[in-house]
């Protein structure tokens, strides 16, 4: 179901052809990162740490070395030194310890040797001495007086006053609008909860993996499955103090990512065993190190207090953040700060929010990070304000959503965005009426994530045959390739299928930034839209050659230069008349758009859930759910309804199961897809996806991101949900069945107020 | 001709508080160093981290970007995504 | 240290192939078959994406031993098709939109295979649970309840 | 993965059991669907894997009448697709089936189940309220025990070395007889019981309860019978306050732990809760069951 503003009628785009890369993906053929194999190559293993804090005292790997089939051990010692306070320290020292561990299976060495066992066995005989450090593994143990201090030169940023002494607060971030005191003074209800939520993981399927190959003139070439090759390519750069140049990075086909591959774990480590042996290098991690090395969600504790008129009217909002961003400095906080209240017109408010680190692994990026956390908080509360105030959820969110023109936290007043179609859509849903069951309960929440524009470049290459390849430098995570085909269709005027999209190395395309915040379709879309019409001025000149005319009197009409001079009649030049002749014409067709896209429009989306409860188990079913979403405009409808049901069960495990577990010590007890529970396809019900269309003015085709938002509304839509059907209020994450059982039990066990 | 220019709330230390100014600029860099000129410190704060939004349209990295006269510019922390 | 020599019929061929006692098929499969369809999502049988067909048995590859396949009849995402004619979930997969990433499919269309040539019409439910041991993290498994009803379809009506 | 481990997959259970008497580091491969992350997590590191699957006797289901007869290694996907242990035993079925995917069901077998001895296996309480017997063959030849003795512990069993568990041996139940099993798992699938409840029923001629038995895992380090649950329900109807005595008897049983996946106060509550209606279920089966005899 789609709800559309009149927009421009299209004839590709909002198309749902096949995916170009569908064939190769459905037969077992497409290569992911771990499918490539060449000839000579070494395994190489990571050694780890079994302590969540520690210095290094010495590290022996003469035996490791000396052991049969071993080519190449390395450490921390083999890459260039780094200063604390580096602006690149955290993910150099990250990925390869140095001094000191900072995680429960942070690297202190690699080994490479002949066969994967081999390699296991020489990284058992790495001889690590430890000097362990207590861990500091809560918020609480962050913050409390006297706390381990986990980086020397940590200074909290934006402290005020400037902080002297370090501390494991990174970050603190302060937003304040109006007038917090009079807003709380104008309003009838009042209303202060706190959250706590826990570090859940992006859960990908494909494991992180790469092939390095050094050759002897000290380039190296890279495959690997990352959301940003280039990104992959500076960094490993940065880690080994090599230029850029030497290295090309060739993007495998990507297992998922949502975030956590944005970042650096394995390239680096293995272009330095590469290079030290003379031969290819393979790493795969397992499942296990997944878990344990690579980049959660933050974890959180939230209080926030909303200021409330008796007739729903939002008048003051005050939110004290603070994220866990693991082992280093990450946004969370300020990500959260940006989000608390950017869905509702909330004149008087004050946002207080706190980066903290503590020793688990260092927080990735994870869809709409920060936001489904923050959302938890408000629209929980907000469905608490309803409830007390006897105001439908729905009116209460329709009456103070934000629309265009109002200012957003930040101050700047908003562009068109459609958060009241979102709500809308969900209103005039059949769900939003539907009767429940017996134990069931229905939860409503909204959310809001931004969308980023970032660098972004793509060739158009037409084909003798009047076909084009149109490159880009976007990984394609989820579809992204057919979109940039329907657009590509659209402006030259061919069918999508005689389009080949393809995902280009650091060689062969322009510089492209990591795909993240929902990006690949709106800012590399906007270079294959720049490179498309390019071309269409250039064929456009060609076929003005051709039949001999000005160039101003041919119009590019359904693929096909058009005469509209006066000269009379002239038969149209189809596209394969043109490319058939470009060596005569002036040479081979070939454009690019290379850009810096402006104007990332706000994304919202409105989702209604129902649940149904076990009263005596407190196991919760979720047994519909309906999600809208603005996309702007949907390129292929269907890869959109794919992120928004995506998110929503994403969304869904990290509302009831999903959490880490870490024993005292800071081990995680839970590294598997055993007890890491993800959302199986018996736990969930269909998803329906109503994508709303309020074109973002700022893109050609109206392109809103819609990868992350999807995320954001199920936690608290799950919350609420479990409130309307127990009458409990779950504010604490995971809320699995102890925890629902629990507050069923406290609340008397039966429905209460 | 000065600009109005509008600062989101974590950037206001500078300013003592102070959510709208005033600057001078052809381009924002200009406008920055306008703006470090008036209150100092402000420069720096601006530099990293900060995107603008001009006539609705959002920009990361707006140095060289053309101001026109009686545009407002909103200065506001950069976001990140997964 | 010997190797154990295997011999066994994959998606129709003869195959010959060394491996150690203590591989598992699936990185036999991959290493020294050379078909790397099936994936390691985990290694621990848990998401499914190493799904093969065993002499008529629906398994996780990473979960048995290489050996254990001498004798046996194997069938893997890559004998799914019939030379250029897709198999009808094949198709569905790519009509309906059942893929993001695309790294969990082989996994997913193995399992449903098998459960379509065990349960002709299922419902959905059957195939929710039939499906549950494969893990995908994209799609939130709308799309790919729906493509497995509509091969069922398909398949029924052929 | 050890690069020195053997594979040997004997046919008969003489050849297994010599295998496995003469090496104290060779393993029993069954399903290995624990054993196998285990090895490749660094322990154990066994130097042979016995598969079983190859010995016929180990996979194969029989009845003659008033035994049923089945293999240790029989994958569990088969035991499901037996329609006279389904009519039988539904609940042991059922518990069958709830190991893992259909995946794992094509090579989970209650010997597997039973001889891991995970206090949060699926099978056991329910082979245990049906009286199960384990026929165990060892260097000293066989010998039949009740499937309740076999395991001792979190991963220990009476079994000695070089033993396995051939085959199972389930008396068919009288007349209006039934069973029933319930876990609790957070996810609907593919998850480790945080309780297991089994239940057996059966009824006299007026529906009252003539035997019971009830069985709890996953709340103890081994299957906890609920001696005061079966007392309750014996001679009375299985409703209203005899169930409610389920419950409490069941609770009261527990001696669970707090871990990773439920806590001790959880556990106590839930274990009473699944007791109460594993013994309904497995009544009402009872009462259908009665009227087509």
């Amino acid at each position: 179901m789609t709800v559309t503003e009149p927009k421009p009628s299209y004839k590709y785009i909002g198309t749902r052809p096949v995916r170009h890369d569908g064939v190769e993906k459905v037969t077992g053929r497409a290569r992911f990162a771990a499918d490539l194999n060449l000839p000579g190559q070494l395994h190489g293993i990571a050694v780890r740490s079994p302590h969540a804090h520690a210095r290094i005292v010495s590290i022996d790997t003469s035996e490791a070395e000396a052991m049969p089939g071993v080519k190449s051990v390395i450490t921390g010692d083999d890459f260039p030194a780094v200063a604390p306070g580096d602006r690149n320290y955290d993910m150099c020292v990250n990925v390869i310890a140095r001094d000191k561990v900072f995680y429960e299976g942070h690297a202190v060495a690699a080994v490479a040797a002949i066969t994967r066992e081999q390699a296991q066995q020489a990284a058992a005989a790495v001889k690590v001495a430890y000097d362990v450090l207590p861990p500091v593994l809560t918020i609480d143990d962050a913050l409390a007086p006297g706390a381990p201090v986990l980086h020397g030169h940590m200074l909290t940023a934006g402290a005020d006053p400037p902080a002297e002494e370090p501390s494991n607060i990174s970050n603190i971030t302060r937003f304040a609008g109006g007038d917090l005191d009079a807003g709380f003074a104008a309003a009838d209800l009042v209303i202060e909860r706190e959250f706590t939520t826990q570090p859940v993981h992006q859960g990908y399927i494909e494991t992180h993996a790469c092939v390095a190959d050094t050759g002897q003139d000290g380039h190296t070439s890279i495959w690997c499955s990352s959301q940003g090759h280039f990104n992959v390519r500076s960094s490993t750069a940065t880690l080994l103090g090599w230029e850029t140049t030497r290295i090309r990075v060739i993007p495998a086909e990507i297992g998922g990512g949502f975030g956590g591959k944005t970042t650096i774990y394995l390239e680096p480590l293995a272009v330095a065993m590469s290079a030290k042996a003379g031969r290819p290098v393979k790493m795969v991690m397992s499942r296990d190190e997944v878990f344990r090395a690579t980049g959660p969600a933050p974890g959180t504790r939230l209080k926030v207090k909303l200021g409330v008129q008796s007739d729903g009217n939002l008048v003051a909002g005050d939110a004290y953040l603070i994220y866990t961003n693991g082992a280093y400095a990450g946004p969370g906080g300020l990500l959260g700060a940006m989000t608390v209240f950017e869905s509702y017109d909330i004149e008087n408010f004050n946002i207080e929010a706190l980066d903290v680190v503590i020793n688990t692994a260092r927080s990735a990026a994870y869809r709409a990070p920060a936001a489904p956390l923050t959302a938890f908080a408000m629209e929980t509360l907000l469905d608490e304000v309803a409830t007390e105030l006897g105001i439908d959820p729905m009116d209460l969110r329709l009456q103070n959503a934000v629309t265009e023109g109002d200012p957003s936290t930040m101050g700047f007043p908003f562009a068109r965005i459609g958060f009241v179609e979102c709500l809308e859509a969900i209103r005039d849903h059949p769900h939003y009426t539907a009767p429940l069951g017996p134990n069931q309960g229905r939860g409503l929440a909204a959310g809001y994530w931004f969308n980023i524009g970032e660098s972004s470049s793509a060739t158009v290459n037409l084909n003798e045959d009047g076909t084009a390849t149109v490159v880009t430098g976007s990984p394609d995570i989820g579809g992204s390739r057919a979109s940039m085909a329907l657009m590509a269709a659209e402006v030259l005027g061919i069918d999508v299928y005689d389009i080949r999209p393809v995902v280009g190395d650091t060689e062969a395309v322009g510089f492209t930034d990591v795909t993240e915040g929902s990006r690949a379709t709106f800012a590399t879309g906007m270079a294959v839209v720049e490179a498309s019409r390019k071309m269409v001025v250039e064929l456009r000149g060609r076929a003005a050659k051709m039949m001999g005319v000005d160039v101003d009197d041919i119009d590019w009409v359904d693929g096909q230069a058009v005469y509209t001079g006066s000269d009379g009649e002239k038969d149209p030049l189809p596209l394969a008349a043109i490319t058939g002749k470009a060596k005569r014409t002036g040479g081979p067709l070939t454009t690019t758009g290379s850009l810096e896209a402006h104007g990332a429009g706000p994304g919202f989306a409105v989702h209604l859930c129902d649940v149904e409860v076990d009263q005596e188990t407190g196991v919760v079913r979720v047994v519909r759910y309906t999600a809208s979403q603005d996309a702007g405009t949907a390129i292929h409808p269907s890869y959109v309804e794919g992120q928004i049901q995506g998110g929503v069960a994403q969304g869904v495990g990290w509302a009831l199961n999903e959490e880490y577990i870490y024993d005292s010590d800071g081990v995680m007890e839970n590294p598997s897809f055993l007890d890491y529970r993800v959302p199986v396809a018996s736990y969930l019900p269909m998803i329906d996806a109503i994508i709303v269309e309020v074109p973002n003015p700022a893109h050609p085709y109206g392109v809103r991101g819609v990868g992350e938002t999807g995320i954001v509304p199920p936690i608290p839509a799950v919350a609420n949900a479990i409130h309307n059907a127990t009458g409990c209020r779950l504010r604490d994450l995971p809320m699995s069945p102890i925890r629902v059982l629990d507050a069923i039990t406290s609340n008397g066990g039966s429905k209460g107020a | 001709m000065p600009v109005r220019v509008h600062l989101s709330s974590n950037l206001r230390g500078p300013t003592g508080g102070v959510a709208e100014v005033e600057a001078e600029g052809a381009t924002v860099g200009a406008l920055i160093d306008d703006l470090d000129r008036r209150y100092p410190g402000l420069g720096d704060a601006l530099r990293s981290g900060v995107s603008v939004v001009i006539n609705d349209l959002l920009i990361a990295h707006p140095d060289y970007e053309p101001v026109a006269d009686g545009a407002r510019i909103y200065f506001v922390p950069q976001t990140a995504g997964g | 240290m010997s190797r154990v020599h295997v011999t066994c019929t994959i998606n129709g061929d003869p195959i010959e192939f060394l491996c150690d006692g203590g591989q598992t098929l699936l990185d036999a499969l991959r290493d020294e078959v050379g078909l790397t369809g099936a994936k390691e999502g985990c290694g621990t049988g848990d998401c499914g994406a190493c799904s093969i067909v065993m002499d008529g048995r629906l398994l996780c590859s990473c979960l048995a031993l290489a050996p254990e396949a001498d004798g046996t009849t194997i069938s893997t995402v890559e004998g799914l098709a019939s030379g250029d004619d897709l198999h009808p979930l094949q198709q569905c997969f790519l009509e309906g939109a059942a893929l993001q990433c695309g790294v969990c499919t082989p996994g997913f269309l193995v399992a449903a295979k098998a459960l379509l040539d065990r349960n002709p019409d299922p419902t959905e439910t059957e195939i929710r649970y039939g499906l549950a041991g494969n893990l995908c993290r994209c799609t939130g498994y709308d799309k790919i309840v729906r493509a497995v009803q509509t091969a069922a379809q398909t398949i029924n009506e052929s | 993965m050890l690069t020195a481990m053997r594979y040997a997959s004997p046919t008969t259970v003489a050849e297994a059991v010599d295998l496995l008497g003469s090496d104290p580091d060779a393993r029993v491969y069954a399903g290995a669907t624990d054993l196998i992350p285990q090895i490749r997590a660094g322990r154990p590191e066994p130097t042979v894997m016995v598969d079983l699957k190859r010995i016929e006797r180990l996979c194969a289901i029989s009845s003659n009448g008033s035994t049923y007869t089945v293999g240790a290694a029989t994958p569990t996907a088969d035991i499901c697709a037996d329609a006279g242990l389904t009519a039988a035993f539904p609940g042991l079925v059922e518990a069958s089936g709830l190991i893992g995917s259909d995946q794992i069901q094509s090579r989970s077998s209650w010997g597997g189940n039973l001889a891991n001895a995970s206090p949060a296996a699926d099978t056991p309480p329910s082979l245990i309220v049906n009286e199960a017997r384990a026929v165990i063959a060892g260097p000293g030849g066989e010998r039949t025990v009740p499937a309740a003795e076999v395991a001792t512990g979190p991963g220990a069993t009476s079994l000695g070395p070089g033993e396995i568990i051939v085959e199972f041996e389930l008396d068919q139940p009288p007349a209006r007889t039934a069973d029933a099993y319930l876990r609790l798992i957070p996810r609907t699938e593919m998850d480790i019981a945080v309780v297991g409840a089994a239940a057996r029923v059966t009824l006299d001629a007026d529906g009252n309860v003539a035997a019971a038995a009830v069985a709890l895992g996953a709340v103890a380090p081994t299957v906890v019978r609920v001696p005061d649950a079966e007392a309750a329900l014996i001679g009375n109807e299985p409703a209203g306050d005899a169930l409610a005595a389920v419950q409490a008897a069941a609770s009261a049983a527990t001696n669970p732990i707090d871990d990773k996946r439920g806590t001790v106060a959880y556990r106590r509550q839930v274990a009473g809760v699944l007791a109460r209606r594993a013994v309904s279920m497995a009544a009402e089966r009872a009462r259908e069951q009665g009227g087509q005899s």
